[in-house]
């Protein structure tokens, strides 16, 4: 196992590196001087130009690239063009929000989709199927944004049960931190339960015409046994991949939901930043957001090796 | 597997539970306009810096309710006869945040930096020979000429401050933003607890020693008012109303005016009108170094596109809160005159477009910068852009965010070069009443600001502004600077309306009106 | 007879809906089956025998087909009427049931040891220690070697004739009365296949557990039952005792379906494989349609025209030797 | 099923007719007309719209909806049922340009890929890459590239799908290259080009409709993201995602500039999707597993 994971984290080098090269080059070519920008409102072209060598934006860009990459790899990711403050405590005092919220929403997803998923592969083509479905692809097709204000307008507007916007440390106890993610991770949760609720009901259909299924129906088992042991237990691969590949989802959602709901995770700090041209404040939120891609993956994989007992690596 | 997790759950959140002690702590959560991102109010014209600068920062002069300057860091001042020479003596009892006395030292290399950054402040450095400590508590300035807006400048509340910094971070290159934020004002900036684009964090300087005299606007006595000011960031106007009226916020700068109904209905929620002449006013800028609008006429044909009613009716809505004004000073203000206004007198696009014909237009775009994301420059532009279409000009609108709008419109290049001819932007009112605080007014070609109005004679009735040493003189002059001004479009006016602030006043008192700049440091919480 | 029998089907009829239309998978059958004794069931894939099996346990996925009619009565009691709680307390306590397929019917992700003591936990409502003492049990009694390790093993580390073994073990772990073992052995090699009859066998003397043995493979039949019922499109054609049957096939079918028996008793040559086989011409019916006259008449050699129009009813073809077919003497004869 | 499947070998003649085929796959019916309907608004918006959907009319702001404006009206007064009728256009062209680009370019590259070795090291790895980078923030990087407009709007929306489709479809290539006929087929020497065309493209075509409908229905909604965040098509242009973007400050006050775009946009994902489904049920059921 260990050595399966050595060798997954070696193999997510060139990955990265990609990754890397796409992202320094990108921001070089988009339009819009840093320069420019932190020389302030008026400054004169002279100034403009002494910054941009104060930055080294003057000199060409394999040699900003090496430099760049060489700090990189001392956990150096620069300064913020704006803010003056280093990137890596931008992000890091971001993240504590965004990875809230990201579990969060997936606990809801996970914990609305996979019954639903079940129900529905068990009542197949019946009334509950169709309308868990219906329910499921209503939540998909639904922009997050257009929920996320039905939903502050009556939970927190209209009935103030719940708080409209922010987020609470949990160091500022239990209760304010859930309180600040029920909303939004609901809001988000219903996007990404409609996939997992899918893959669910899709996934157990398949279990379910299994003729280990016949057997232990032919024992008289429970129907929960059946659902929940002898085929969840089964469907759960292609499920966990789904779930997985929602992570990488989440990332984008939680961009529009942290806007909505005014968390100040880095899905706000990334936009801000690409809006602002902050080009180093971008480069290490995308390697984050990247290297958080390739851990779910890993996660994913080595998870395989739990539900299944003929996956061994 | 889920007992498991729970257990888990629990573990974690038991001791986090107990962490919530910090509740006898007063503390001021407000939503300003903008997000403080930057911390050095003299190198950013942006007034969100200013509000950051005013709590951290002191100033020599404050400019009262009235704008008129009355001391704040200086105890008392001597002018000599001749209005040449300035002597200010600090006084006592100030302190830096780190605990080091404010000396004349610091002062003068911080009026040194200003006088090099911001707009007003370069007009008094022209002014000004040299600045000299007599000790560490008095120094003198001594001017060339009369000019008889020095204390309005140290005082002023207005895009850039006349902050008082520490020596150290006074030199900094201005070009460059100072590393740190310490001042000698009543509130210290928590640059640990900062999270850009979301919060900053002020805590109450207790060593604060504020003056005697009762508190107005930016002079008199500036008492800190709670423990902690949390300065908080919410993009979404709608989130920060309703923010407020579920109690997540105390204070709202700029509720949108389509709000205030449901602001007013909501309890415990409060409006207050912003003082008399801290309006907002908005503005057309042409580009007069490119085509068209090169052309003074092509300039003037504009004034046909402008239905104040329209523009005001889109970004307000309500009538109460806006006012047709066609002049460039604020209406309301000291200085309101209607020299030139009769150049707006009527809403007219086909002759609008006759006129820009005849001053050598030939159906060449035009392009206008169209910021997507302000809440109230981007409807302003949508109705103006409506009109030149209307007119049949040809509009190539040009869609950036706000920040690119800010960036783009410093280009001097042609149009099709990534330059600009048109944008619209606003202006306060405050600094917009006076002739000199007000930068946009200013035709002062490759100096003045983006657009580049050229004009000596405009220079010279703003210099001569400065230099009036009688009021009704001034009112002469600003009628006369208007009037020129006006025929050579400096700028195009939509009128101008007021945004009240609101705020919880069943948890917070000692909101005043603002006039020019939010005064929150006396806030205090029930 | 009847009173002889535990398990007795009268006029079963079973149906699917398809987007083609009804399929009459069981199309009228009858039978039962004697306390102890074990009965073969033999058809071609597709004659509804293990539609019928399924019948019986009533695991007809209920959204596409249901027992249209007919009567299942095992001890007495109607199985049709029970209610489905009533039934799953008598699967695989009473009535169990084993499968073609060792290596999918397996819960691939569940240990040997769970899967069979679930079962006892289920309908002995002993705690899990002991059913799993009872499971090791089980799988002694089905000569699994080291059978404490086997518990907590999974299935894809054991071999098809252990899976089906294992099988055997679950089905039998909770002393059923009937034990319907679907072509237990179709999928196994052919050294395997025997031991795991003869362990059947050998288990049902033992346990007087009665067998109804479904398959396609006439040769199983003759070693392993007592009784044989011939189905074909979903009807019942010939039964008679296994002697009886293959001293004198009666049905034309049925000496179709012997032609085709591997001959075990036929060396294999050298390259290893029997003689060929004598398949029966023709395909089966399609069961959407109402069939007319015999089902077999389309591929039979004996076909008049009263086949074609006439459907035969079961005749007593000599003592105890049912057949349905109007040109039994013509059969007979040309044996 | 099993049961049916172990026993009985169904008949394969099927009398073909639409009546038939909406009953076998209703979801594909249902999917089918609701968006023909939509793209039959969008073609005829300019007969539909009652009123120019640009014009503002800063008098009539935030009117409910009425008899005169059907579904009310937006901040500068402007119909939001023109508008509406008008945002179809927007959002049924970049769904329906995403998926063609996305899905040429993905065949194209998921062909290649998987069928010559040299290629698919490199480009798989640059898949990887683009695939690490969360779909919207790639997106808004992308449109800061350019000035905005449709057309840098789709192609930022174009550009995170490849993978996706890429993936698919070298999946594909790749199981149907492992087939003896085709190593056949290569030891007897027929051409590689010939090979794709024949034998590999018409295998990869119905996962790639279907995938290519999901693909549709999600750039739709990264539109209406897009523009939500401020990065999307220039706000003049009526897209739904700009007119709930444009709204969503007066929630409150005028829901009905955010609910009913908000509607149609769900609707028109959710024909999409239908459709997407019947497709997948239809073409490849296995495909479900692997999504």
């Amino acid at each position: 196992m260990t050595s399966y994971i050595v060798r997954r984290l070696f193999a997510t080098l060139p990955v990265m590196a990609v990754v890397a090269l796409f992202v320094f080059f990108l921001l070089r070519f988009a339009p819009g001087d840093p320069a420019a920008i932190i020389a302030g409102d008026d400054a004169t072209a002279e100034s403009i130009a002494a910054v941009r060598v104060k930055l080294g934006l003057d000199r060409p860009m394999v040699e900003q690239f090496v430099v760049w990459v060489g700090q990189l790899l001392q956990g150096d990711m620069g300064v913020s063009i704006f803010s003056n403050l280093a990137v890596t405590r931008l992000i890091a005092q971001r993240l504590e929000p965004t990875v809230a919220l990201t579990l969060s929403t997936l606990f809801v997803a996970v914990a609305l989709a996979v019954p639903i998923g079940v129900v529905a592969a068990w009542k197949a083509r019946k009334l509950v199927d169709r309308l868990a479905m219906a329910f499921a692809v209503l939540g998909f097709a639904m922009p997050t944004f257009v929920l996320a204000y039905i939903l502050i307008y009556f939970f927190a507007v209209q009935w103030q049960l719940l708080p409209v916007q922010g987020y609470a440390p949990i160091k500022q106890g239990f209760w304010p931190f859930v309180e600040s993610l029920i909303l939004p991770s609901v809001a988000l949760g219903i996007t990404y339960m409609a996939l997992i609720a899918r893959i669910t009901r899709a996934s157990m259909l398949e279990v379910l015409a299994q003729d280990y299924i016949r057997t232990a129906n032919s024992k008289g088992l429970a129907t929960d046994r059946v659902l929940l042991l002898h085929a969840l237990k089964n469907a759960a691969v292609p499920i966990v991949t789904v779930i997985g590949i929602g992570i990488a989802l989440l990332i984008s959602g939680v961009v529009i939901t942290e806007t909505v709901f005014n968390i100040p995770g880095l899905g706000r700090l990334t936009v801000d930043a690409v809006l602002k041209r902050d080009y180093p404040v971008v480069q290490g939120l995308i390697l984050v957001f990247a290297g958080a891609k390739v851990l779910v993956n890993l996660i994913i994989d080595i998870s395989y090796a739990f539900l299944d007992p003929r996956i061994r690596y | 597997m889920f007992r498991r997790i729970l257990a888990g759950a629990l573990a974690l959140a038991v001791p986090f539970a107990a962490a919530d002690v910090q509740a006898q702590e007063k503390v001021l959560k407000a939503v300003m306009h903008a997000d403080v991102r930057v911390i050095d109010p003299v190198w950013t014209t942006q007034t969100i810096a200013n509000i950051h600068g005013a709590l951290i920062y002191d100033t020599l002069f404050g400019n009262d309710g009235n704008q008129k300057p009355q001391p704040q860091m200086v105890g008392k001042y001597e002018i000599s006869p001749d209005r040449l020479t300035y002597t200010f003596t600090l006084r006592d009892g100030l302190k830096f945040h780190d605990g080091s006395p404010v000396t004349t030292k610091d002062v003068i290399a911080s009026l040194k930096r200003w006088g090099a950054k911001d707009g007003v402040g370069q007009r008094l450095m022209g002014f000004v020979t040299k600045m000299e400590p007599v000790d560490d508590k008095t120094f003198t300035m001594v001017l060339r000429e009369p000019y008889g807006m020095v204390l309005e400048s140290l005082g002023k509340s207005q895009s850039s401050i006349a902050a008082i910094m520490r020596e150290k971070d006074a030199l900094t290159d201005p070009q460059q933003q100072v590393k740190e934020a310490v001042g000698s004002g009543p509130y210290m900036f928590a640059k640990d607890q900062w999270v850009p684009g979301s919060k900053a964090v002020y805590l109450k300087n207790k060593d604060y020693v504020p003056r005697t005299e009762a508190p107005s606007s930016f002079a008199g006595a500036k008492i800190p008012g709670v423990d902690r000011i949390e300065l908080v960031w919410i993009s979404d106007p709608q989130t920060t109303m309703s923010a407020l009226i579920n109690g997540e916020i105390d204070f709202y700068e700029q509720p949108t005016n389509d709000f205030l109904p449901l602001l007013e209905k909501a309890r415990g929620v409060k409006l207050m009108k912003t003082g008399k002449i801290d309006s907002t006013q908005g503005m057309i800028r042409l580009n007069h170094l490119h085509p068209p609008f090169d052309n003074v006429k092509a300039r003037q044909a504009m004034y046909y596109l402008i239905n104040q009613e329209d523009f005001l009716r889109t970004i307000v809505g309500d009538p109460k809160f806006y006012r047709v004004c066609k002049g460039l000073l604020t209406c309301g203000g000291p200085y309101e005159n209607d020299g030139g206004s009769e150049l707006m007198k009527e809403y007219n696009p086909k002759k609008a477009l006759q006129l820009l014909k005849e001053a050598g237009y030939k159906g060449e775009p035009i392009t206008v910068l169209s910021a997507t994301d302000h809440a109230t420059i981007t409807p302003a532009t949508q109705v103006l852009v409506q009109a030149m279409r209307e007119a049949g000009i040809n509009v190539d609108a040009q869609s950036m965010d706000w920040g690119s709008v800010v960036t783009r419109r410093a280009k001097k290049e042609p149009p099709a070069q990534g330059g600009w001819n048109i944008f619209v932007t606003t202006s306060g009112g405050v600094g917009s009443s006076n002739p000199v605080l007000h930068t946009w007014i200013g035709a002062a070609c490759d100096k003045g600001l983006f657009g580049w109005p050229c004009d000596p004679e405009v220079e010279k009735l703003r210099n001569a502004f400065g230099m009036a040493a009688t009021e009704e003189e001034r009112k002469k002059i600003a009628k006369e600077l208007q009037t020129r001004a006006m025929e050579q479009v400096v700028f195009l006016p939509f009128g101008q309306w007021d945004t009240p602030i609101a705020f919880r006043g069943d948890k917070i008192d000692n909101v005043v009106p603002n006039t020019g700049l939010a005064v929150l440091w006396g806030i205090t919480k029930k | 007879m009847a009173e002889a029998s535990i398990l007795e089907v009268r006029d079963l009829h079973t149906q699917f809906r398809t987007l083609d239309g009804i399929v009459r998978a069981v199309d009228g059958v009858s039978f039962h089956v004697a306390r102890g004794e074990t009965l073969g069931i033999v058809g071609e894939s597709g004659c509804g025998k293990s539609v019928t099996a399924m019948s019986i346990l009533r695991l007809i996925p209920p959204e596409t087909g249901r027992i249209a009619s007919g009567s299942i009565k095992f001890e007495g009691e109607e199985l049709t009427r029970l209610s489905e709680e009533e039934m799953k307390r008598l699967r695989g306590h009473r009535i169990s049931m084993i499968f073609q397929e060792p290596m999918t019917s397996l819960n691939p992700v569940l240990t040997v040891g769970t899967q069979i003591a679930e079962n006892v936990v289920r309908h002995l409502h002993v705690p899990w220690s002991a059913a799993r003492d009872r499971a090791r049990e089980m799988l002694d009694l089905v000569r699994i070697a080291d059978a404490r390790r086997r518990l907590d093993e999974y299935p894809h580390q054991l071999s098809g004739g252990m899976r089906q073994r294992v099988m055997i073990a679950m089905a039998l772990s909770c002393d059923p009365q009937v034990l319907i073992a679907d072509e237990p052995t179709t999928a196994l090699d052919v050294t395997i296949q025997a031991q795991i009859l003869d362990l059947m066998i050998e288990l049902k003397e033992k346990t007087g557990t009665a067998i109804v043995l479904i398959t396609h493979d006439l040769g199983v039949v003759a070693e392993t039952t007592e009784r044989v019922v011939v189905m074909y499109a979903g009807r019942k054609v010939e039964e008679a005792s296994v002697e009886a049957l293959f001293a004198e096939p009666l049905h034309p079918y049925t000496r179709g379906l012997m032609r085709a028996i591997p001959r075990l008793d036929v060396e294999a040559d050298i390259a290893g494989t029997r003689p060929r086989l004598q398949e029966i011409p023709g395909l089966v019916p399609i069961l959407t349609k109402p069939i007319i006259g015999c089902a077999f008449a389309p591929r039979c050699g004996f076909a008049t025209d009263r086949c074609r129009s006439e459907a035969p009813p079961l005749v007593e073809g000599s003592a105890g030797h049912t057949v349905a077919c109007w040109e039994v003497e013509r059969v007979r004869a040309s044996a | 099923m099993a049961v049916v499947a172990d026993d009985l070998d169904l008949p394969a003649t099927r009398r073909f007719s639409l009546w038939t085929a909406v009953r076998r796959n209703p979801t594909i019916a249902f999917g089918a007309v609701l968006l023909a309907a939509l793209i039959i608004m969008a073609v005829f918006a300019p007969f539909i719209a009652p009123n120019d959907p640009l014009k503002l009319s800063p008098v009539n702001r935030l009117r409910p909806p009425s008899e005169r404006w059907w579904f009310g009206t937006d901040q500068f007064g402007r119909d939001v049922f023109s508008r509406t009728i008008y945002g179809a256009r927007v959002s049924l062209i970049v769904g329906l340009s995403v998926a063609a680009f996305s899905s040429v370019l993905g065949l194209a590259l998921g062909l290649a890929c998987g069928y010559f070795r040299k290629v698919d090291g490199i480009v798989m790895r640059i898949m990887d890459g683009l695939m690490a980078i969360p779909s919207i923030l790639l997106a808004i990087a992308l449109i800061t590239l350019s000035r905005p407009g449709l057309g840098i709007v789709i192609v930022a929306i174009v550009i995170p799908e490849v993978p996706r489709i890429v993936r698919v479809v070298r999946a594909v290539v790749l199981s149907i290259r492992a087939q003896p006929y085709i190593e056949s087929a290569i030891a007897g020497g027929t051409k590689n080009l010939k090979l794709l065309w024949r034998h590999v493209l018409p295998n990869t075509l119905a996962p790639l409709i279907v995938q290519s409908t999901y693909v549709c229905a999600s750039a739709m909604l990264i539109e209406a993201g897009l523009s939500f965040l401020g990065a999307g098509v220039p706000p003049e242009i009526p897209s739904w995602g700009n007119i709930i973007a444009q709204g969503r400050t007066y929630f409150q006050i005028a829901p009905w500039t955010i609910l009913i775009p908000g509607a149609f946009l769900a609707v028109t994902v959710l024909a999409v999707n239908l459709l997407g489904d019947g497709l997948r049920d239809r073409l490849d059921p296995r495909l479900a597993r692997r999504l």
